[in-house]
């Protein structure tokens, strides 16, 4: 019986992750157009998009590319359920933060596997480079992660949630805010906005990981980049702005930091590959680090 | 004291072939050989025969004289186990020689073979350092002219170095032994041991010094060893395996045997009455030639060379266990003489049974050897490893008591090991080069037809390596108790020869 | 019945003489390398924590004491070492490479007796022995000049290692006048406060011989060129047994350091031991940075089982009670993984015949059940959960942060990173992508080897979602060698010091999301298969241009970026100290040789000249 | 089921997502439509980077032969359910190039073209009203140019081929020429 419950909150939870994200990239992509001075597509645009594209017939390269696929959106899933979201907190004991970064990396694992088989250097090519700037935001987010350990003594999201209880005085973003602009940068990266969107250059490698990918292996890509943004952005709220009441507080700083994304991401170009990762190594590593140095010392 | 005279034969014996030889060369050349043969298994079997019943420790005594007027031989511990080992060594150099020595003048060979193993003998038995010096002329002489036979023009240069240098040495001894004489009115080592101290300690260091360099020569330490790799690279295969399997250890136990006991003092490491400690001047002299050994074998293309110059770096190992002069260090420097005497007389028949089959002598032509020879190819491995002190191997277990001695005496011992490892690492270079050369390469060469007498001797010496290593009680036994007659010198070697003698 | 240690030793080396006579007859041979494995394996069965045996060995007239005695730890290492030897010598029934049965069993042998022994001329014995034999394995690895210079350099630390080990226990034997590993242990425990310089010398002495085992920081570099040459059915066991023979020796070493009163503490740590945490880390990061630009997939997999090392080390060299549960944990996972790796390695390299990245491409579909053991593998080494890699890495990180370890815990989470990529380009090169027409026929490894990668597969999901079976014996270890042992609850928990991880509630999860995207994939509109070359080529057709699979393969240059980001690294060379090194000692070797002149006179005047210096030595003395 | 379909079909209609074979001088009229002026996107149409991930073919010019393969090429890469918008004169009627060798006449005889937008040029009012043209044919189920082509392969495929072999090297080889001269 507790099974079943905790299965459909955690349906549940799936559900909630999945259509904040697409509504989020909608109303990004509405924002986004304002900023150009256009009028932009309906907010709900993306849930259009994402049935079509289930809609539509689609070609497939072999069962590695269809599990890959699918791997990189179950996965996902399979991790949003540990995230404290609002007041849900489906298993309060099993919050690890580094045990759901390294369950998101099957996510990126299955997606690798997958649109590598489909033998198109492009794919391959876009997922090198989103490796490498992995390597590269992992690193400075890494360390703002560990002086949060410290900080709160403790590695539970659960726990780092109560830590912060209290006023918004006591948020990790008020208290550590080398920390906080370190892992804003990092969230950029992580989000796979501009300027470190290299991985999926339209023009130079025709839109690299997705290039293969129709109907509805597309779809499942975009199902996976909405569970992603409410994922990222879910931990940093966790992490850094306490938690939330409820779910709408939650989606709500979410929206705020997805916003900073946005804004950032329309008004930048992109870098290059290695100068991503150097950037990425030189200030918010370094932002990270003072920050440590400030909570271990 | 107990008197064993039947032990005279292990000289007589062979002497008397030695010479009566040409008789049988008479009637048929090749039958010297196998007369060769007959003497030398007399001698392996009644000197193991001495070693494993335990008739030591006893003297000959010659003529009813008793020492220390008399001439006297002595089988101590050591002196059985070397003589043992020297005869079976002979025997299976013998064997070797049946098949390979066929040109020339077979007879003499057999003649010089016959007294080389009879003076190497000699030297361990005797007790008399004037018929140490008797004997090793003969051991030098019949060796000279052993290397000096073949039919390539190198063994002739090598032979001639070999005998200048040893003539010096021999005549340096000889001066040794005229000082002491003139001070002690004795030849008698176990008399000279007792009354050493009655001497002037200014000439007696002068004496020391003289012997000590003059008996270098045989055991090839540095600066004395100049002969040694061209002589070794010169002589035919069979010669160098003697040569390294019984000359060297002749030479060695000499050395001790006056640097231990005549110039000893008993509870310490000290070896001198005069101001040198001859131990120590030994000890410099021996890690200089383990670490110039092996240095020089590293770059060496030509296999059978580099077997030479490690044979001198194996002797200084051997100068280095024995110098240390403790227990185990004596029991570690007697085991490694076993075990290179063995590994080496291996090596080198291996690689004459390579060269008369038409591989050459160069580390080019061991490529793939392990295709066209499994037996000697894996035979050679088995001595390289013995060489390098893998367990497995006999070698093992005298280079672990060696390494322990020097650490368990310490001080400037523990910076001698350092150099000595340092030089094995670079021994083990070498080695394993050949090893891998022979394992890893295919060769497009046929397959080696092996003659079977030859194989008899390397078999039952690449088989005692791996019996030593597994059981090494079976020279460890013997070899503890000749360290124990080394490292006691009145208990061990005078009060046996001379009961009646007073310790001073 | 305690005398089934001494045949823990003497079977192996019987079966190693059987399989050598009958060497030539290589099924045979493997067979009864198999078969003495597994019996092997039944005489560990019959092992238990606290058996002694002694006998004596006759060593120069006296007798030293040859004492076995049987740890926690020792029936650990026995135990995960023996079972993954069975199955590899499974797999090498049907293998074709160049392995020497009879001396894998006798490195079997010296493995049994290193982990059983209690007396230092047993260790010294035994560690020998297992050079010598896996210094002999490494030749004969398919390309013979560089696996021949492979063995050397090996075999030339290795013994550098041994002679260091040898100086280490003559010095203890002088001090305590024992071999008797605990009571020199108890020895140095005792007089650590009172002369710590002395106690670090005789431990780092020891130290040296299992960094070069381990393949640790500055005597890595025999790592990659060993592995990568050895014959390929032994570099799995090389990887995943022989480098933690070192780790088992520094485990047997570091509680020493509790007694380190006097020491001055880093982080709460003794020095000594912060020292050695960074150069795990160094060990790890190094690993890490130089895998990402190998071609050749054996030495990509050689610098990743340096990193994994460099974390192990690292771990234990906390010596904390998380610390030393998270390496020992750690070492387990990465012989099961790398293990595994490797021996899907072998399978692909047998059946493709080349060893290089940029030469393969697509085998998975010609290669199914290799392709998901590969896959499993690189996802647990990459830490992912539920698999078997990630418990062990998030408790050296929780064990790094507990000490507040802060910049050690960020190089080691780049090295994690980083392994992610390394792991996924050989993923990429060999299994996706193009298949080259020069693979076209090739076939799934046969059922033995197959029936291995499931075993292989199962192990390393099962250890994964069931870490208690592992981490109960390993709280053990803990306990025995002085630390408070991590709480266990139940099977499935890893109970760290910042939080727990349910890993069957993770399985759950995502076995039930991959659930749900199933079904959403086979409601929604339906797909086609298409060929390899089916694909987006800007509207160019391929064959027009004359286009191949293996011209189409994107793994030349994988991270090029990286490449121009480490490039500063690469002016460093560890490596060319010991070549140098190795030159030098070559260039003196020449010089000296030249003493050796060839001329009788030179050679008098030799003798002479020493004449002269040994009576003006006795003159001056 | 048929709900399903219709239910499909409207969000095709509003979401279709557009790969632009940008040939002749037409492609200059294509950014003013994607930017601030005229801004595509509020009708869902997003420019895409490969034919996998279109909807819609749009063909912005005069077609050679040679990169009419390239079209075709491209046009069976796409997957169903998909479109084909012809974009000016010179794919009704080759336009300009009326009389030249080298460049096709009608679009529609290669590949089935759903909706022409005629001139020369269109502007970009035309191209967005081609948009909403095309989502009524799509809504109405009239838009069935992709099955067309299905069933009418043969026919297809032997126009293609027919101006495909005037691709083919007229030249002898070098060799040849000179023996023949």
């Amino acid at each position: 019986m507790m099974f079943f419950l905790k299965l459909i909150q955690s349906i549940g939870v799936g559900a909630l992750s999945i259509s904040v994200g697409l509504l989020f990239m909608g109303i990004g992509r509405k924002i986004t157009a304002r900023i150009h001075r256009r009028y932009g597509p309906p907010a709900i645009q993306n849930f259009i998009d994402v049935f079509k594209l289930f809609s539509k017939n689609s070609i497939s390269h072999g069962f590695a590319y269809d599990l890959g696929i699918i791997a990189g959106t179950s996965a996902l899933l399979a991790a949003v359920v540990f995230l404290p979201v609002g007041q849900i907190n489906l298993f309060p004991a099993n919050s690890s933060l580094i045990m759901i970064l390294y369950l998101m990396t099957m996510a990126y694992l299955g997606m690798a596997m997958g649109v590598s088989s489909s033998g198109n250097p492009n794919a391959t090519i876009g997922i090198s480079r989103a490796l490498t700037m992995m390597m590269g935001y992992k690193v400075p987010f890494a360390a703002v992660i560990f002086s949060v350990y410290i900080f709160a003594r403790t590695g539970s999201l659960t726990n780092i949630i109560a830590a912060q209880s209290g006023g918004l005085l006591n948020w990790n973003m008020i208290r550590l805010p080398f920390g906080f602009i370190a892992a804003e940068i990092a969230l950029q990266g992580m989000l796979g906005e501009k300027p470190f969107d290299m991985a999926i250059a339209p023009a130079e490698i025709a839109s690299g990981p997705m290039v293969e990918m129709s109907g509805k292996y597309l779809g499942f890509g975009m199902l996976q980049h909405a569970v992603g943004i409410f994922l990222e952005t879910g931990i940093m709220v966790n992490l850094f702005m306490g938690g939330a009441p409820n779910v709408w507080i939650f989606v709500i700083k979410q929206f705020e930091l997805f916003f900073i994304a946005l804004l950032v991401n329309a008004i930048l170009p992109r870098f290059r590959v290695e100068e991503g990762v150097s950037f990425m190594w030189k200030i918010p590593l370094l932002l990270g680090v003072i920050q440590a140095l400030i909570v271990v010392l | 004291m107990s008197i064993f005279n039947n032990a005279a034969l292990l000289i007589g014996v062979p002497l008397l072939f030695a010479f009566s030889i040409p008789l049988f060369g008479l009637i048929s050349k090749q039958l010297t050989k196998w007369v060769t043969l007959l003497t030398i298994s007399f001698n392996a079997t009644f000197s193991l025969y001495i070693l494993l019943a335990h008739k030591y420790p006893s003297i000959v005594v010659m003529g009813n004289w008793l020492p220390p007027f008399g001439e006297n031989l002595y089988i101590g511990p050591v002196a059985a186990l070397l003589v043992s080992l020297i005869s079976v060594m002979g025997l299976l150099i013998a064997i070797y020689n049946l098949w390979s020595i066929k040109k020339g003048d077979v007879t003499r060979f057999s003649v010089l073979f016959l007294m080389f193993t009879a003076g190497a003998s000699g030297m361990v038995l005797t007790g008399d350092i004037f018929n140490l010096f008797i004997f090793m002329e003969i051991t030098g002489i019949s060796s000279f002219a052993l290397a000096a036979y073949g039919p390539e023009k190198r063994a002739l240069g090598g032979a001639f170095k070999f005998l200048v240098v040893s003539s010096i040495g021999s005549t340096l001894y000889l001066l040794g032994v005229t000082l002491i004489y003139t001070q002690l009115g004795t030849l008698n080592i176990a008399e000279i041991a007792a009354r050493i101290n009655q001497t002037t300690p200014g000439l007696l260091t002068f004496a020391g010094v003289l012997i000590v360099s003059g008996l270098a020569v045989e055991a090839e330490l540095f600066p004395f060893n100049g002969w040694v790799p061209d002589t070794y690279t010169g002589a035919i295969n069979g010669v160098s395996a003697a040569l390294s399997g019984i000359g060297a250890v002749s030479g060695v136990y000499a050395l001790f045997r006056i640097a231990m006991t005549v110039f000893g003092k008993d509870g310490t490491y000290v070896s001198s009455y005069g101001n040198l400690n001859f131990m120590a001047v030994i000890a410099v002299l021996a890690t200089a030639t383990v670490v110039i050994g092996e240095l020089s074998a590293l770059t060496q293309k030509n296999v059978k060379k580099m077997l030479a110059y490690s044979s001198m770096a194996q002797m200084g190992l051997v100068a280095v266990g024995l110098s240390i002069g403790n227990e185990l260090g004596v029991y570690g420097g007697i085991f490694q003489l076993v075990n290179h005497s063995i590994a080496k007389t291996m090596m080198f028949l291996i690689l004459g049974v390579l060269v008369a089959s038409g591989v050459g002598e160069n580390i080019d032509d061991f490529r793939g050897l392990w295709k066209r020879s499994p037996f000697l190819s894996l035979a050679f491995s088995v001595g390289a490893f013995s060489m390098l002190g893998f367990p497995l191997f006999g070698g093992f277990w005298s280079k672990f008591a060696i390494v322990g001695a020097s650490i368990q005496r310490g001080g400037w011992y523990d910076f001698i090991i350092g150099l000595v490892l340092f030089a094995s690492i670079v021994e083990a270079f070498y080695y394993l080069r050949i090893v891998g050369y022979m394992f890893s390469s295919d060769s497009k060469f046929p397959k080696l037809k092996t003659p079977w007498t030859p194989t008899i001797p390397i078999f039952i010496l690449a088989v005692s390596i791996i019996a030593i290593g597994v059981f090494p009680q079976i020279v460890g036994t013997f070899s503890a108790q000749a360290a124990s007659e080394f490292t006691h010198k009145m208990s061990g070697y005078v009060l046996n020869v001379i009961p009646t003698i007073a310790a001073h | 019945m305690n005398s089934n240690l001494i045949w823990l030793v003497f079977t192996p080396l019987i079966g190693s003489a059987i399989a050598a006579i009958l060497y030539n007859y290589k099924f045979l041979d493997r067979l009864i390398t198999f078969s003495t494995f597994a019996i092997t394996l039944f005489l560990v069965f019959g092992t238990h924590v606290g058996q002694t045996y002694s006998m004596n060995l006759n060593f120069m007239g006296r007798m030293i004491p040859l004492s076995w005695n049987v740890t926690h730890l020792s029936i650990f290492m026995l135990y995960i070492s023996i079972v993954f030897g069975t199955i590899l010598t499974f797999y090498s029934l049907m293998d074709r490479s160049r392995m020497k049965g009879f001396l894998l069993l006798l490195i079997l042998a010296a493995n049994n007796w290193i982990f059983t022994t209690n007396d230092m001329v047993g260790f010294f014995f035994a560690w020998e022995l297992m050079g010598w034999a896996s210094i002999v394995s490494v030749l004969g690895g398919r390309k013979e000049r560089k696996s021949r210079h492979a063995a050397l350099y090996y075999a030339l630390m290795s013994i550098g290692g041994s002679y260091s080990m040898f100086f280490g226990l003559f010095t203890l034997w002088r001090l305590t006048g024992s071999f008797s590993i605990s009571s020199n242990l108890a020895y140095l425990s005792s007089i650590v406060g009172v002369h710590p310089w002395w106690v670090l010398g005789i431990v780092s002495l020891f130290f040296v011989t299992f960094m070069i085992k381990a393949g640790i920081f500055p005597f890595h570099t025999w790592v990659p060129m060993a592995y990568a040459y050895a014959p390929d059915t032994f570099t799995p066991f090389l990887s995943a047994v022989m480098s933690k023979y070192g780790i088992y020796g520094m485990l047997l070493f570091l509680p020493i350091s509790l007694m380190e009163k006097g020491m001055p503490t880093v982080f709460g740590l003794p020095w000594v031991n912060y020292i050695f945490v960074w150069i795990g880390v160094i060990t790890a990061v190094l690993g890490t940075v130089l895998a990402f630009f190998q071609d050749d997939v054996k030495k990509l997999f050689a610098y990743s089982s340096l990193s994994n090392l460099g974390y192990i080390v690292a771990a234990i060299s906390l010596f904390t009670s998380v610390g030393v549960t998270a390496g020992i944990y750690h070492a387990f996972n990465h012989l099961l993984f790398k293990g595994a790796l490797f021996i899907t390695l072998a399978a692909v390299i047998s059946r493709s015949g080349t060893s290089k990245l940029s030469e393969m491409g697509g085998l998975w579909k010609k290669m199914p059940v290799t392709f998901f053991t590969f896959f499993i593998g690189i996802a647990s080494a990459a830490g992912i959960p539920p698999f078997n890699g990630f418990g062990s890495k998030w408790l050296i990180y929780q064990s790094m942060i507990k000490q507040h370890l802060l910049f050690a815990t960020i190089l080691l989470f780049l090295a994690s990173t980083g392994a992610f990529l390394y792991l996924f380009k050989a993923f990429h090169s060999i299994f996706l992508g193009q298949l080259s027409h020069n693979y076209d026929n090739v076939k799934e490894v046969p059922v033995i080897g197959q029936i291995v990668e499931y075993l292989l597969m199962f192990a390393m999901i099962f250890f994964g979602i069931q870490p208690g079976y592992i981490l109960r014996p390993v709280g053990l270890i803990v306990k025995s060698v002085g630390l408070n042992p991590l709480a266990v609850m139940g099977n499935g928990y890893v109970t760290g010091m910042f939080s727990n991880v349910d890993m069957p509630l993770i399985g759950w999860s995502l076995a039930i999301s991959f659930v749900f995207g199933f079904i959403l994939f086979f409601i929604s509109a339906k797909h086609k298969y298409v060929s390899q070359e089916d694909n987006y080529t800007a509207g160019q057709i391929p064959q027009d241009w004359g286009l191949t699979p293996e011209t189409y393969q994107f793994s030349w240059k994988f991270y090029e970026p990286m490449e121009k980001l480490f490039a500063p690294f690469y002016r460093i060379k560890i490596d060319g100290f010991f070549r140098g090194l190795g030159d030098w000692t070559r260039i003196t070797g020449s010089a000296v040789k030249q003493v050796f002149v060839g001329n009788a006179q030179i050679y008098t005047l030799f003798a002479v000249v020493g004449l002269i210096i040994l009576v003006i030595a006795g003159w001056v003395a | 089921m048929s709900e399903w379909k219709e239910l499909a079909d409207y969000f095709r209609g509003r979401s279709m997502w557009m790969l632009h074979y940008c040939t002749g001088c037409g492609a200059i009229e294509l950014p003013p439509t994607m930017t601030s002026r005229w801004d595509m996107e509020r009708f869902g149409v997003v420019p895409m980077a490969t034919p996998r991930q279109a909807d819609i073919l749009l063909i912005t010019g005069y077609l050679s032969i040679k990169s009419l393969k390239r079209v075709v090429y491209t046009y069976e890469q796409m997957s169903a359910p998909k479109w084909v918008l012809g974009f000016g004169s010179c794919t009704i009627n080759g336009g300009i190039y009326w009389d030249s060798y080298s460049v096709i006449k009608r679009l529609d005889k290669y590949i089935p073209v759903d909706l022409y937008i005629a001139g020369c040029m269109p502007r970009p009012e035309a191209i967005l009203d081609s948009f909403v043209k095309l989502r009524e044919l799509i809504k109405k189920g009239e838009a069935k140019g992709y099955e067309k082509y299905v069933k009418n392969f043969e026919w297809y495929k032997a126009n293609q081929d027919k101006v495909f072999r005037r691709t083919t090297p007229v030249l002898k080889k070098p060799e040849e020429v000179t023996k023949s001269a």
